[in-house]
């Protein structure tokens, strides 16, 4: 496969370390009322679809970037990467 | 019909024109009381047993393509009840022994070759991991047995002791591990529950399952609605898809995992070796291919095909441990798409919905469980309790704590 | 033998004669010859046997589906199996033996088998071999496997060397046969960077085996020519002897170069290359591949496909037999009849199945229309046909036309679904092609030389201009539309001998009927009971025509019964080659410590830690075995020093203004409240609550931490801390790189170790207990001037220190404190000494923190902080994770003092039975300790904390050793931990 | 004066071999030294650099020449850089504070590589045996650098000049990375 990195250009998925789904970067808050069952969803429950999924990439062997990637699981196609920083602060994440 | 030798011989002298069909193609009833989402392996064998040991025969199996499509049809053979965990070893050891029985109960030569299974073990570390797993599975009723390099030398020659880069320093035998003849075993247990009335339908796509006031009772398909008072989902590689149709999310995700198989050689392998240090496990078909795996792809896919660099990592791990097969050749390859389960053990268990059932997340592991699988689940749909080999095989220990984790790598799937 | 076989032509070089042995009998051929034509010219027909019933078989084709013709190629260690005859090119001295059979190739004594044929149906061995049990492992199984199988591998070590590689092109072309050329020329003239594969030794594909006109030359010399243009263009890779044999995601391709396979020796040069093609578009031409017509014994060598005949005899000069039938179904079978006839061979006979006029006008040429053959003679050669109107006609070779296939393969190996034409009676490229991918010329059905030609051009043009490359006037050159009218007749319904689908795994129509009428009724299931198609040739020349049989058995039409999925690869592919240069020691990388030379130098055994080599000890003269040394390196430091290389754990350095508080996140416990100057021990948990990796982390500064990681997890740990710095908390000013390599790190401990790392250190660095205590980190100067870090940390439980100089000073830093600790009796420790000292003072590592155990498993439960937020919090906190009874780290001894602990013992109570559900825990990690006098223990039991001083039973029924043990404290040596304080 | 002297030994320090038309050295005294933009400091870091090499930072996969010509920026990541000089002192590192006036975060690097370069007109073909990046000079230009993975491990490729490639690999497995290169430039040869 080939991963079209918004910074570096395609390049080879073998450059990559697959973690799962972008959901990840939704990490509950610890002090929430039920927060044993928002961690166990986040932590155990996944869509899974077949179709279009977005994910979470890690560059290791290149500049070292957590991307989220688009990708159909049914065919393989990619149709979006992202810089994952970007998605995160885009979700509110902060320190 | 029963089969025998005397009845091959029989047909042979008569122009092989008295073979009756292996199984029928009904139409499907109305109703039944179970119904069976899936006819891979683990939905037969779970309709073999219902019907068998369970007396239940108003029982249908719903498969979307032919039967044995599942990934029964796609794997690379491998029986072993060498886990380390009480919530498997039991299990899979039950699963063994009903392997060894496996022909004589269903009339069906299945190839059980129980030709021995081994890991090899580079470090000491991993000695000491194998040592544990092995006294684990005495614990549970099974054989273990520990070979030190000079032992493995003897019996293995053509493995490369001395120039190896992660050095042999022994491994962990199961001598009742072995292969089977997968397709066969789909066919055998077919075969026997069709002849006890099971209908197994093929080309019958679920396309829904329904749920009325919070029950269960019964699916949609590509050839109707079928009304049953239990439905039980048994489809690794889909479960995700087929229990999304009851709005359910699952600990899992769907990876592939290709498996290959070599041009028919003479024999060269007597038994299954897995190497330790890199991604590769090998074994001989009793038509002389060699038939290998290693790691899934590790990205989330339903598509039932894998990536080069796995291919190339396989066959780096093959070289690393047996040069001499570096002249043979690759023949074919295949991927299946695996329930890669969060803690990498499976479920058999109730859900949340009353009559529905699901047996899934069985990672690459899922072909050796066949026979299991289908025994506590069968008894789980006659009696709704769970056999107690499967007790720990439930959905919801993610929420209790209670992990199944052999490989200890956490709640991500394709570490598993 | 002569040259029985040779006729006038062909493109061989007749000057160039080459010597070759076949099953130990020299035979000659020409330069340009296959093996498969060389045989074929000495008369050599018999080649091999036949996988299930030994039949004789004979050369089949001319390409890269043959299913016959498999010979072990080379010998020795070098010996290959199943090497297809027809794609072997001659080279001098050539070794090749006939496989698959017990005696020799002429009389097989597995022959029998062919008698016994009615007892061997397909899936008979479904039905029988279960009695008794026992029999199938000792007697049925090794029968059977014995005569499976093909060829043999030599079972010694692969002796040649094998490459990888990467390339990049615009385009890719498939195929260099008219319609892959003219995509190329077109593509090339444009500039657009071009890559052209063709299996073949020669470019040009049918070009070369046909006599067909191209541009008013013969079709061979305008590929010459089209050839010649490509390889003077920088912008092209033309490749032969090269497969592109897989379609894989987003472009990519896999292809074998065959380097010197053609060569008698390869010199020390890799043998062949395995290339991955990166490529932006691609243009399939893989052409078409012929199917034979089945019919009563129709597997007799001599009996050959229609096309094969054409090739051999227009482009290797070589004839089968003497009086050659043509059998055929189409119109291309007819050009075999008048190629052969021009070159002298005499064609007594057409037999058409169609009833219609002939094809083309042959004198001396008999046309029999609406026969077909019904059945043959002659067990190793062909001697005479029988058609269905019972007429005799005695020939010495037949070539079967049953049509084309189109080469669809690689369009499936994603997505694609060949689609049926009935026109052609063939499947085409259909469904979704691979991203990127147009197929051209006969491999998309375009049959006609004319029609391919003018695709490969349009094909070529349309990829570019996706592209955004414009191409240029390129003329299509003038071709004919020869006829190419085909009829649906796949097998001879009146033949009452069997008749073969699959050749090479001994497929007959009546094993396809009777899968049907036992309800395998589906192609898959067809495959799999019958094994059609799943021989080495994966069903090129079978599949087809085992579909017609199927679907006419089921009373359907070919596309509703469907195709079986093509895989990776189109043609098999050396396992070694996919491997390439990963084996032996070149398997992984190694890493070497810093002071890897110095240990070579003075004694050390290495033991491999990942893809790290450490010094697991340091031999002394005198010293019989390795537990004298360890225990001498374990009981030195003790008492005086003992210097060990840590280099191999994982170093991070962490800056930033909110690298404390990122640390607080990451770790269970506290970091941002640590002061410059010191180190602290953290734990870090996975999100699921179970250890996951410690060490210890030193603030060097106010923004600047250094994490020490385990050696195993250090890469997984940096990676897990970008995520959470990109992905969790990415508005922290942290930053994080990897400085393992960098720093050697040198861990000195023992009584003496003050003394001794006084002496290296520069006298201006105050380390007194008071300037310096436990726990204190910072920079000093060692040696006069060299920048290092100073961390006063131990694993041993001694006072001790670890000291790290930049990596270039770490063979000579290494030499320098073993030399100023000659007066301590300094000893160099190996990771077994050090394992030694870490179980005295019962540290967890790898086989405690397993992935499988918590924090309070291993005792440290209050350092999971609840009053921050950190990774793996909550989920810890989860019931079946908290119990009372949950396992405990404890320490064990033998009851009996003498006795060895095993690594990997179960704990059983006292009186309970060996079973799981009385199992108490495990032994994790055991060592003799030297300074005890007694082997020691650590390990998980239940409830271990309360249950101090109590005796159980330790078992590893896999050794047949039981003992009974005592648990105590995990801390064996020192354990109020005084020596470390000084 | 110290009792004890320590000897600088880079693992391939000296390595200097000619095959056909290609040469591949290890460089001397080669020094290595990562920058960190702060968050929220990128632009003070950016114009120190500026102020203290005389050029921009690249973009992302490009490096540049210090105006003088003595050191080299290799952009690595939105918020990482490389400066890749000659210097033989053990504190490489604090040179580029200096220079940068502590504007951002460094990290001596140059022990944690070592550095090989190829050259010669053959270099391309020979790196193509283990190099996934397309190195045809349209795709990556001079003054290019990518960090990728060579026969398992970690590598940054530079190209230095049309037939010039600088190849840092991790200093612990020196001796590996260098048989992979000297085996694929024989397997060209």
């Amino acid at each position: 496969m080939i991963i079209n990195h918004p910074l570096l250009g395609p390049r080879d998925a073998a450059e990559f370390v697959y973690l799962g789904d972008a959901s990840l970067i939704d990490r509950p808050d610890w002090q929430a009322e039920d927060a044993m069952d928002q961690f166990h969803a986040y932590g155990y429950l996944r869509d899974n679809p077949a179709g279009e999924h977005k994910e979470l990439w890690y560059h290791e062997q290149g500049d070292r970037s957590w991307l989220v990637v688009t990708r159909n699981t049914l065919t393989h196609e990619i149709t979006n990467v992202e810089i994952a920083r970007d998605v995160a602060r885009a979700r509110g994440r902060d320190k | 019909m029963r089969y025998s030798g005397f009845k091959v011989l029989w047909q042979g002298l008569t122009g092989n024109k008295g073979w009756t069909r292996a199984w029928r193609e009904p139409e499907p009833k109305p109703e039944y009381d179970i119904i069976i989402i899936g006819g891979g392996g683990h939905g037969l064998s779970t309709a073999y047993y219902l019907s068998k040991e369970f007396g239940l025969t108003n029982v249908a199996v719903l498969e979307k393509g032919w039967l044995g499509s599942g990934n029964i049809g796609r794997n690379t053979t491998i029986i072993r009840s060498n886990y380390l965990l009480p919530g498997n070893e039991p299990f899979y050891e039950l699963s063994m022994k009903l392997w060894e029985n496996l022909e004589q109960d269903t009339n069906y030569n299945s190839m059980v070759s129980q030709r021995s299974i081994l890991n090899l073990i580079h470090t000491d570390g991993q000695r000491d991991a194998f040592v544990r797993r092995g006294n684990a599975m005495f614990l549970a009723g099974a054989d273990a047995e520990l070979v030190d390099a000079a032992q493995l030398r003897e019996e293995l020659p053509f493995l490369d002791y001395d120039n190896a880069r992660f050095p042999i320093k022994g491994g962990l035998f199961q001598r009742r591990g072995g292969t089977a003849r997968h397709d066969a075993v789909a066919w055998g247990y077919a075969r026997g529950a069709d002849s006890r009335g099971v209908d197994i339908i093929q080309n019958c796509e679920v396309t829904g399952i329904d749920i009325e006031n919070g029950r269960c009772v019964g699916v949609q398909t590509s050839r109707g609605a079928i009304r049953a008072k239990k439905v039980a989902m048994c489809v690794a590689g889909s479960s995700g898809r087929v229990a999304a149709m009851a709005g359910m999310r699952l600990p899992i995700e769907s990876h592939v995992l290709q498996a290959f198989v070599s041009e028919g050689l003479k024999p060269t392998l007597p038994g299954v070796i897995t190497f330790g240090a890199g991604h590769f496990y090998v074994s001989q078909s009793d038509k002389g291919g060699l038939v290998f795996g290693g790691d899934i792809d590790g990205y989330n896919t339903y598509a039932q095909r894998g990536n080069l660099p796995v291919v190339e990592d396989v066959c780096e791990g093959g070289m690393a441990i047996m040069p001499m097969i570096g002249r043979a050749r690759l023949l074919r390859s295949w991927g299946g798409v695996m329930d890669m389960s969060m803690d990498g053990s499976p479920f058999i268990d109730k859900t949340h919905i009353d009559g529905l059932y699901f047996n899934g997340g069985w990672c690459y592991g899922g072909f050796k469980a066949t026979p299991a699988s289908g025994y506590c689940y069968a008894h789980l749909l006659a009696q709704d309790v769970p056999h107690p080999v499967a007790m720990q095989m439930r959905l919801d220990r993610f929420m209790t704590g209670n992990l199944i984790d052999e490989k200890g790598v956490g709640n991500q799937p394709n570490l598993h | 033998m002569s040259h029985a076989g040779r006729i006038d032509g062909g493109l061989i070089d007749r000057s160039q004669e080459i010597k070759f042995r076949f099953n130990g009998k020299w035979m000659r051929g020409f330069a340009g010859d296959t093996l498969a034509s060389a045989l074929l010219a000495n008369g050599q027909l018999l080649v091999g046997r036949s996988f299930k019933y030994h039949r004789p078989r004979g050369v089949f084709t001319s390409g890269s589906e043959e299913p016959n013709a498999l010979v072990q190629l080379r010998d020795g260690a070098h010996q290959e199996p199943n090497t297809r005859a027809t794609m072997v090119e001659l080279f001098e001295g050539l070794t090749a033996t006939s496989q698959n059979h017990r005696g020799s190739l002429e009389y097989d004594l597995l022959a029998v088998n062919d008698l016994v044929s009615p007892f061997l149906s397909a899936g008979f061995y479904y039905k029988t071999f279960m009695w008794p049990k026992a029999f199938w492992e000792k007697l049925y199984e090794p029968v059977i496997r014995a005569a499976a199988g093909l060829g043999k591998l030599s079972m010694q070590n692969d002796p040649d060397a094998y490459d990888k590689g990467f390339l990049h092109c615009d385009l890719l072309v498939i195929g260099a046969g008219p319609s892959g050329l003219m995509a190329a020329l077109t593509a090339a003239r444009s500039g657009a960077r071009i890559i052209l594969a063709d299996e073949d030794f020669r470019p040009g594909g049918r070009l070369n085996a046909e006599t067909l006109e191209v541009a008013g030359m013969s079709g061979a010399d305008w590929a010459v020519q089209a050839v010649a243009e490509l390889s003077n263009m920088p912008n092209v890779r033309l490749m032969t002897r090269t497969t592109v044999y897989g379609a894989y995601d987003h472009g990519v391709y896999g292809a074998l170069e065959r380097c010197t396979d053609h060569l008698a020796d390869s010199r020390g040069k890799p043998r062949q290359i395995l290339w991955r093609i990166y490529s932006k578009r691609a243009v399939l031409a893989a052409g078409a591949t012929e199917r034979p017509i089945a019919f009563g014994n129709n597997d007799r060598p001599g009996i050959m496909l229609a096309g094969a005949v054409r090739t051999y005899g227009n482009r290797y000069g070589v004839t089968p037999g003497q009086q050659v039938a043509v059998f055929t179904n189409n119109d291309d079978g007819w050009r075999t009849a008048a190629d052969l006839q021009a070159k002298g061979v005499n064609v007594p006979v057409v037999i058409d199945s169609r009833d219609k006029p002939a094809t083309l006008n042959l004198p001396g040429v008999k046309h029999i229309a609406g026969e077909a053959v019904m059945d043959t003679v002659g067990r190793k050669g062909l001697k005479s046909i029988t058609l269905t109107s019972g007429r005799v006609i005695p020939v010495d070779a037949l070539a079967v036309s049953g049509g084309w296939n189109p080469n669809v393969h690689l369009t499936c190996h994603q997505r694609g679904r060949p689609t049926w034409r009935d026109e052609l009676c063939a499947f085409v490229p259909g469904g979704e092609l691979p991203v990127g991918m147009a197929v051209a010329g006969a491999a998309n059905g375009a049959m006609t030389l004319a029609a391919a030609l003018a695709e490969g051009h349009v094909k070529a043009e349309a990829q570019l201009k996706d592209l955004g490359i414009k191409t240029k006037q390129t003329d299509v050159p003038k071709a004919e539309d020869e006829p190419r009218d085909c009829a649906a007749f796949w097998h001879v319904g009146e033949s009452r001998k069997r008749a073969w689908v699959d050749l090479q795994n001994d497929v007959t129509v009546k094993d396809i009927k009777l899968a049907n009428t036992e309800g395998f009724r589906s192609v898959e299931l067809l495959k799999r009971y019958t094994t059609m198609g799943m021989a080495t040739d994966q069903g090129k020349t079978s599949n087809i025509a085992g579909l017609a049989i199927l679907a006419e058995e089921a009373g359907k039409t070919i596309p509703e019964v469907g195709t079986t999925i093509f895989r990776p690869p189109y043609t098999p592919v050396p396992i070694g080659a996919l491997a390439g240069r990963a084996r032996g020691k070149d398997f992984r990388p190694y890493r070497l410590t810093p002071s890897h030379k110095w240990a070579e130098e003075n004694g050390a055994s290495f033991v491999t830690v990942g893809n790290w080599l450490r010094a697991e000890w340091y031999t002394r003269d005198g010293e019989k075995g390795w537990r004298d040394s360890v225990d001498r390196e374990a009981r030195m430091t003790r008492q005086s020093v003992g210097i060990c290389d840590v280099t191999t754990l994982g170093k991070i350095d962490i800056q930033g203004k909110d690298a404390g508080a990122f640390l607080d996140k990451v770790y269970s416990n506290t970091f941002s409240t640590l002061p410059v100057g010191k180190v602290r021990y953290g734990l870090m948990l996975r999100e699921d609550g179970i250890c996951y990796d410690d060490g210890t982390t030193a603030r060097m500064g106010e923004n600047h931490y250094v994490m020490t990681t385990t050696t195993a997890n250090a890469v997984l740990v940096f990676r897990r801390l970008e995520f959470a710095r990109q992905c969790l908390w990415p508005n922290m000013d942290v930053h994080l790189i990897s400085t393992t390599d960098g720093w050697a790190q040198f861990a000195v401990a023992g009584p003496n170790s003050w003394n001794l790392v006084r002496k290296v250190i520069d006298a201006e660095y105050d380390i007194s207990n008071e300037a310096f205590p436990f726990m204190a980190c910072g920079h000093v100067n060692v040696c006069g001037g060299v920048p290092a870090r100073l961390f006063r940390i131990s694993f041993s439980g001694e006072l001790a220190y670890e000291i790290a100089v930049p990596a270039r000073y770490g063979n000579s830093m290494m030499g320098v404190l073993n030399e100023a600790g000659a007066e301590f009796d300094a000893v160099p420790y190996g990771t077994e000494a050090l394992g030694v000292m870490r179980i005295e003072k019962g540290h967890a590592t790898a086989n405690e923190l397993n992935g499988q155990t918590t924090a309070l498993n291993i005792g440290l439960g209050k350092m999971v902080s609840q009053k921050k937020e950190c990774i793996g919090q909550v989920l810890s906190q989860r019931p079946e994770m908290t119990r009372d009874d949950a396992i405990k780290l404890m320490g064990f001894r033998p009851v009996d003092r003498t006795r060895k602990l095993i690594a990997g013992s179960h704990f059983l109570n006292k009186h309970d039975p060996a079973d799981m559900d009385h199992d108490q825990g495990w032994m994790t990690s055991v060592a003799y300790s030297p300074n005890l006098g007694h082997h020691i223990g650590l390990g998980f039991i239940k409830q271990g904390d309360t249950r101090k001083g109590e005796i159980v039973r330790a078992i590893s029924p896999v050794h047949g050793v039981e003992m009974d043990v005592e648990i105590v404290s995990a801390h064996f040596v020192d354990p109020k931990g005084e020596r470390l304080r000084g | 004066m110290a009792k004890y002297t320590l000897i600088a030994e880079p693992p391939l320090a000296g390595y200097d071999e000619t095959f056909g038309d290609m040469r591949l050295v290890a460089p001397a005294d080669f020094a290595l030294v990562s920058i960190a933009l702060p968050l929220g400091g990128e632009d003070k870091a950016l114009k120190a650099i500026k102020t203290g090499y005389g050029v921009d930072l690249p973009e992302v996969g490009e490096s540049v020449l210090s105006k003088d010509g003595k050191a080299r920026l290799l952009r690595m990541a939105q918020d990482q850089a490389f400066v890749m000089f000659t210097y033989a002192k053990p504190d490489a590192a604090q040179v580029v504070s200096n220079q940068i006036k502590d504007s951002a975060y460094v990290t001596d690097q140059t022990d944690v590589w070592t550095a090989l370069r190829l050259s010669g007109p053959s270099s391309r073909s020979a790196l193509e045996r283990i190099c996934p990046i397309d190195l045809d000079i349209e795709a990556f230009a001079e003054g290019h650098v990518a960090r990728t993975v060579m026969e398992h491990l970690g590598v940054v490729i530079l190209r230095d000049a049309a037939d010039s490639f600088v190849l840092l690999s991790a200093s612990s497995s020196a001796g590996s990375f260098l048989h992979a290169v000297e085996t694929s430039i024989r397997n060209i040869m």
